[in-house]
């Protein structure tokens, strides 16, 4: 057992604190919206140039100038502002957003962070993955704990291409909540995952 | 009173680049994903032929959109961009190295094309840093932490959309379609717009122009735009 | 729908303050001239009785105006700004040797300030070149130009105003009393904005925000502004 | 004879090309403003953050929300737009600005000008007079051929501090005007002004 992709979203939703900015990479860290609490104040980023980002549009309310930065079609709200692609990223480069969740193919026990590239496989490109890591005050990586083919994914050193070294900073995956401080610290293990499997599913060190 | 006749107003896409295309040349081309692209402009510059060209641009259209209409052709020899994902034949041309293929962090590209524009030749960041971005550069630590040092980036001609647009050049976006848009028509050694609503001078708010018209060469009003969805969502609720 | 309280709107300078100040610290002061002064903030700073301040501000005010009264109560031991010479209280200061000062060019200090918000920690530009401001810094030719390094800028607390604004933070300023408002907006660890208007969350069009509200820590309306004008020049016609 | 300062700005407007975007000093240079050839389109950049500048106001017009350079109520034109210092001097820097003119203490013949302060003297501030010389293409110096005192103004070395090295282009002065083109060129003498009485005015060499 461990938990399934909703109740990875529903636990990385609760590191969203209130009055926190956030950007929510492309994949499952954008689902993380559907479980923010309402109770809070959280306003989401699109680094495409906008602040405030709402729901998607309900069907025929699709609106071709406004997209998210995986390109699908989002809405606005009332507290929204929009602004260019170097402004956007001046606000990612100088530390103002709180939070970046972010997929990760590997993470090393340093918190280096490997998303971007397969040697040997055709390279789409980093898009602004290395900015947020660079520049986002803390950095969150949601994602599998294990490969599909089985292999750990948090590892010794990565050995993919890396997109930013020593920048990740929580790790959530469906087996647990890890913490990168001196090594790797295990926070949480997710419902009937023991110990022992944890360790063999993992190939660096693990903190308890 | 004064002249008020800017002489940068065109009446289609083909006359706003007569005389300022050539083969070899470097072209930033404005938009993110299929939004806010300079539509005419791009199929005006396919037509003209030219080719051997450098271009700047965050992605490289999908097949049919954007600069997917310049990769059919052939026209485009290199690319630079931060993420090329959707458009296949991009892949295949690469692949058999017809295209040379520069890949930049989004930000770092972005904050380039605006040192460009502002007359920086070169800055420091700590995007890439420990990555293969950072090969080759200069590497600096400035109180205790590691930064590489990216230079600015200038174009030959800079194509931008705006929404609306006034015939001194100055400019208004919409929404999400601004994106590279406005550093873009700053870092071009001439720049053409092209807008959807085309104002005499004077109908623009001045605190409101993105863009003020001394970055805007010439400026048409595009039509026919088919602002594609790359990427259709919607709520399920 | 989400929780719309972003609890940054207060009653009063002093109350968007509390807790904000402490003694030796870097402020940026926005402003022109006398066009565009944080007039109510920069009351409630002397007030505060806050000493031996770093001031970053294109000017020093004049006598009773702006970061003048901060002179008339000996707050400030430093000031890095392009011109102060409508201040003999300044003058008198500095040849006493109770303020040191830093002259920038007024466009590297911008932009030293545009790259402290945006995390750029040093730029190269040609400006001072060949001159006293270039003293002590790194030199490096570019395709066969001359640049010197200038730093980012930021400040523990910068003190903004726009014309109107809104609960979430939003801000859109008037005329040329923008300046360097937005730019240090961004460059604080902590900024609190003045308004002449404040807004509900929603009453600003997006496309027209100059300062996203993720800029701004504290908001409050200002009252009584003097808006002095510093050289009253009317046409003869 | 030599030209007074009406004439000598009427001689500077003549550099004024249609279609120039331009920046005008504090002092004698905004004086240039009066007289610009209506038929030319020439737009006025206050590095305060404004394009289009217009005249000043009508009495009872003035806004303490719209002043130059110079800390003057100004107007504004149908083509005005604002912006912020830093996308100002972006502007300035980026080489956009068509001329610029500015008021002299010394020019030496290599172009090198001071006009921003005399040691020993409460100094004031360069403003925006280093990144003008340093990023607008062409840079026009006005000023008086002598100081009050007789000594040059144009002279071999500036033993003034330098405002920018090899910056300046053109001079015009009450004696005529000067092109700075591997030494002190002259273009042009002002009307019953002698050659000789030029050169015994001008501690470097001149070009005929």
């Amino acid at each position: 057992m461990s938990w399934n992709r909703a109740e990875m979203c529903k636990r990385a939703a609760l590191e969203l604190k209130d009055g926190f900015y956030v950007n929510l990479g492309i994949g499952m860290p954008t689902l993380v919206a559907n479980y923010i609490d309402k109770q809070k104040n959280i306003t989401l980023q699109s680094e495409n140039g906008m602040l405030g980002m709402g729901p998607f549009p309900k069907p025929g309310m699709q609106d071709p100038d406004l997209i998210n930065a995986g390109k699908q079609t989002i809405t606005s709200l009332p507290e929204s502002s929009y602004f260019s692609s170097a402004d956007s990223f001046a606000m990612i480069r100088g530390g103002h957003i709180d939070l970046s969740i972010l997929g990760a193919m590997q993470v090393s026990k340093q918190g280096d962070l490997a998303n971007w590239m397969i040697p040997g496989k055709m390279v789409k490109g980093m898009g602004g993955a290395m900015d947020l890591v660079a520049g986002v005050k803390k950095v969150l990586v949601l994602m599998d704990h294990n490969a599909k083919d089985g292999s750990p994914k948090i590892v010794n050193n990565c050995d993919l291409p890396l997109t930013g070294k020593k920048v990740v900073d929580l790790i959530i995956t469906n087996l647990g909540v890890f913490e990168i401080n001196q090594g790797v610290k295990v926070k949480e293990i997710a419902d009937n995952v023991t110990k022992e499997s944890l360790i063999n599913k993992t190939e660096t060190e693990l903190l308890f | 009173m004064k002249n008020n006749d800017y002489k940068k107003f065109y009446n289609s896409p083909e006359d706003a680049l007569e005389g300022l295309l050539f083969d070899g040349m470097t072209i930033m081309s404005g938009g993110f994903g299929l939004c806010g692209l300079p539509e005419n402009l791009i199929l005006s510059l396919r037509d003209s032929g030219v080719k051997n060209l450098t271009v700047i641009s965050n992605n490289a259209g999908t097949e049919g959109h954007g600069l997917g209409l310049l990769l059919e052709t052939k026209q485009i020899s290199k690319a630079i961009s931060s993420y090329v994902g959707e458009n296949k034949l991009f892949e295949k041309q690469y692949l058999s190295k017809e295209i040379e293929l520069e890949f930049n962090p989004q930000g770092t590209l972005a904050e380039r094309i605006r040192a460009g524009g502002a007359g920086i030749p070169a800055f420091f960041t700590a995007t890439g840093v420990g990555t293969l971005v950072s090969k080759n550069k200069e590497h600096k630590t400035i109180k205790g932490k590691e930064y590489i040092l990216e230079s600015g980036l200038i174009s030959d001609l800079s194509l931008v959309k705006a929404w609306k647009g006034d015939k001194a050049g100055n400019l208004i976006y919409r929404k999400t379609a601004r994106n590279f848009n406005p550093v873009m028509a700053t870092a071009g050694k001439n720049t053409v717009a092209e807008v959807e609503e085309i104002c005499e001078v004077g109908e623009l708010d001045p605190d409101q122009i993105h863009t003020p018209g001394i970055y805007v060469k010439r400026i048409i009003k595009g039509l026919n735009y088919s602002k594609a969805i790359e990427n259709l969502t919607l709520s399920e609720d």
